[in-house]
């Protein structure tokens, strides 16, 4: 598999230095591997950090700025970070208000962050921590490692981080952010697997008339295979999954991300998308905000998810609200 | 073969970790094939960059006591590694470390002994029991049969064979639920490679 | 090939549905393949118009918005549009102060719009017209269809659509256009070519040990193969070819784009990013702004294209002006 | 078969076209994977676009004059083709029916005439020459064999054979340079199709 790289082993650091020339608003730190926000830390707002393996870009790192992030830490490609750079990147972004840790919901994102906390608190930073398990593929939670934190994870980062940004104290930031991943649905779908700079080959292989339902972000098969469908009926599955999940049905506005994993055409995407809306329609629902683009990807994975978040009115104000990141930007 | 009452100083379990660090480097493709089949492709470049940064580490920071060098061990794993893997082994290692304290040497029994701390503190960790399929399948039996390497080496690969027809409860082939089955666990086949590592180093 | 469609026919008609729905800022017309400013046409403001072939995601459709196209005019495929939908679009943006065209100088591209500017200009409406052709690769233009109009679109399109926006008369934004257009170079390299629905496989096989210099937007190859290379030297050359055709070299600052052609991942791409402003610093050159995304797509390309634009300072204010598009956003 | 003095209605010429479209979709993955060897892989799919709709017009807009029928063809194949084949085709019709006005019957030296009048405009429009690997190489020696429209089709088709050994150096192909060699043009290959329309229609 070709790729437009100076080996596996260089591939983080490669585009760190590369986010490092194009965003001279963001100070990275290629050896951390951290990108924080260039005024960071700003005197008496919550400091959002987050992070988790690299291969998922813009998330995380090109989610932070104003209105988002404060820090990202970036592990390898499909590897958690270390404690080391969550506790650095805390104590980066410290305005004296405490730190929120966003973590997406695998065993070894929790498990670091879980470290990194005792350890910031330890420094006498104030620390909350929200956990995001989103993806209703996995459904037996008790008999798996719970949810994958996937799509929503961009909801409760920007809602959490708009918050912050309004100055709002980490109690009210960490409760956004809550109601954010309890609000959050995703389904992910994949026509073709992402390959690793380390393997060079797809992590799964699907035969050219087979799709893959239920994917996560990290390049793992998904729990069904089923023979090629069309978009309009991988939306209606997909919405299908989705909304039975939130059991009664959704109250309340809901924001929709109709996301690609990185290998798929904005084309069929927003192709994809007029589908989504059409199912979600077909079911007397219209999202009151639609994203649509690829925001949580994996490397170069053909497919695509669903992600909604049922929100309130201050959330969806708190989604509209100015946000400027390399990779989502609005209003500023 | 090693008996209650060989004495094992620094410079054993530094040539252990040496060892482990070779053979972890020698199966790194192995590892992340197997990673591949249920998991997300990265376990072998995870044990090979941590075990190449405690072999460095050990070289930089020179232990005198057994408890050290694995003190050092896990927190170079856990710095390094990310992903389930690196707080899981670092804790492993940090955990026997300490149960053995700064004696300069120790018995095979008081090694033991730490071992088994150590995996205690794993399953707390990870909330894993035996037969979730994951590196706990190796790490149990292993421990159970020190002080012999040789029964132990057997028993972690053993264990890590017998992962092969389980359903995964823990870690990402959780997700696949019955399509984990046929599958060996990337983990458990790291776990059994260090204690391949442990007994060539006793003989 | 697997794809995340209706049908092949359906493609672009079924993106425009997405598009309609994922921006109620936008007005789209899924009939004529339109996209226009909701607000258009804005009185007093020149109008620009934009259009291309599909398949190159978000140019152009994804360009409409404040501070840049007016309406963009969305053909098949890879195929120009036809003149009935630029007429229709110059109509729907004229708000008193006349039209500029931009074209991409394709074979198809001139014909159509040429036809449409005769049409439009006996409505009376008063049209100006600026070609692209930035892509160093196709060397020998008078042999050849002349070179052809790439990822430099994107500086022409912001540069005169802050210009416009600005309230500058058509003369004046005009002239912004052409000096955008006259400023830009661009280059091309694929690792995979793009897959049309209509073919359902490569436009062109690339072996695995091979990859393809000079490589257009629209899946047609480009001049050479060579054996893989490393992103380093991938950007070397490419970074030589851009600068040689500036011939003495290029005086005052210059803005860059690296972009992604669709198929590889934004990690990959910052890395070569950074290859590519370190390119440019060893012989003597820090870009003044750099984007890096998918911004001029091909498809499921795997590769990616740079693009310098030499500015002045006038033009470098304007392209930090505010945008506000589905694909370009900033300070706003 | 065909002399100076036949006289065509604009049933025969609205036949033509629709013999035109019918082999236009028998081989339009031909034409199209001709030019994905040297172009954009879109030929064959423009063409049956504008030949579908070219049949549908004059269904809907019946003409009567040989002239009426040519010049809406044109028109349509401009209005829903795009692309380089669309503006160039659709002048090429649109240009022979403004020469045959307004008659109801034209001689098929008349034809001629108007139809080399539409390959003249064809040139300038596109600024391209015979031997350039275009659709022209097809187009200028057919209309010289007319009016014996066998020989006419012969010669389309043998032009388009002869654009394989050319270099381009118009349209898209052009980019390739040395490597357009080798390769038939996809338009030249279109014009003989109609071309060899036209000799069925006549028989
Ligand atoms: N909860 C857990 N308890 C014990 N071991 C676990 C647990 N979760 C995962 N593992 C082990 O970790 C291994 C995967 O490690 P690795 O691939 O390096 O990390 P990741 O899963 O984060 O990509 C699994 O094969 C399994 O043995
Ligand atoms: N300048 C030109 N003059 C005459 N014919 C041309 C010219 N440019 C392109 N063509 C013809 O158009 C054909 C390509 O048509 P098509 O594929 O439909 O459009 P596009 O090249 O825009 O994709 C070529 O094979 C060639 O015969
Ligand atoms: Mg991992
Ligand atoms: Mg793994
Ligand atoms: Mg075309
Ligand atoms: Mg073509």
């Amino acid at each position: 598999m070709k790729m437009l790289i100076n080996g596996a082993e260089r591939v983080v650091a490669d585009a760190l230095r590369g986010m490092a020339a194009a965003h001279p608003e963001l100070r990275v730190d290629v050896d951390q591997r951290l990108v924080v926000r260039a005024d960071a830390p700003v005197e008496g707002k919550v400091g959002l950090v987050s992070g988790g393996g690299s291969g998922h870009e813009p998330l995380h790192a090109g989610f932070v700025g104003y209105g988002m992030l404060d820090a990202a830490c970036c592990g390898e490609i499909f590897t958690s970070p270390v404690p080391d750079q969550m506790t650095r990147a805390a104590a980066a972004v410290h305005g004296g208000a405490g730190v929120l840790l966003i973590v997406k919901n695998y065993t070894g994102d929790v498990l670091n962050f879980d470290m990194a906390a005792e350890l910031v608190e330890d420094e006498g930073i104030e620390v909350a921590k929200v956990v995001v398990q989103d993806d209703v593929a996995v459904s037996d939670s008790t008999f798996t490692a719970g949810r994958r934190g996937t799509g929503g994870t961009l909801f409760v980062e920007k809602l959490a981080g708009a918050a912050a940004q309004e100055g709002a104290p980490l109690a009210v930031v960490a409760d956004v952010a809550r109601r954010a991943a309890e609000g959050s649905r995703s389904f992910g779908v994949a026509l073709h697997g992402p390959t690793t700079p380390a393997k060079g080959s797809p992590t799964f292989d699907l035969p050219p008339d087979q799709l893959e339902l239920g994917i996560g972000i990290h390049g793992e098969p998904g729990r069904e295979r089923r023979s090629v469908l069309g978009a309009a009926e991988i939306a209606d599955l997909t919405v299908e999954a989705l909304l039975a999940d939130y059991g009664p049905g959704p109250t309340g506005p809901l924001l929709c991300l109709t996301n690609g994993m990185g290998g798929t055409p904005l084309l069929e995407l927003y192709g994809f998308h007029a589908e989504v809306v059409r199912a979600l329609g077909a079911r007397g629902i219209t999202p009151a905000r639609s994203l649509v683009g690829d925001y949580v990807t994996s490397l170069d994975m053909a497919g695509c998810s669903v992600s909604l978040c049922q929100v309130d009115d201050e959330l969806l104000r708190l989604w509209d609200a100015p946000v400027s990141t390399p990779g989502l930007r609005r209003g500023r | 073969m090693a008996g209650q009452t060989t004495e094992r100083d620094a410079a054993f379990v530094a040539a252990w970790l040496t060892a482990s660090a070779d053979a972890v480097r020698a199966e790194a493709d192995r590892l992340t094939e197997l990673d591949s089949a249920i998991g997300d492709a990265d376990h072998g470049n995870n044990m090979r960059r941590g075990f190449t940064a405690v072999v460095a580490s050990l070289e930089n920071e020179p232990q005198t006591a057994p408890g050290g060098v694995l003190l050092l061990a896990g927190r170079t794993l856990v710095s390094t590694v990310g992903g389930a893997s690196g707080p899981l082994f670092g804790t492993l290692l940090r955990r026997a470390g300490k149960a053995l304290g700064e004696a300069e040497r120790v018995t095979d029994a008081e090694l033991k002994e730490a071992l088994g701390t150590g995996v205690d503190a794993v399953a707390q960790l990870g909330g894993a029991a035996l037969g979730d399929k994951t590196m706990l399948d190796a790490l149990l039996p292993a421990v159970d049969a020190l002080p012999d390497y040789a029964a132990a080496a057997r028993a972690a690969e053993a264990g890590s064979q017998a992962t092969i027809p389980l359903r995964a409860h823990k870690g990402r082939a959780s997700y696949l639920g019955e399509r984990s089955v046929g599958h060996e666990d990337p983990g458990a086949a790291s776990a059994a490679l260090l204690l391949g590592a442990l007994f060539q180093v006793s003989r």
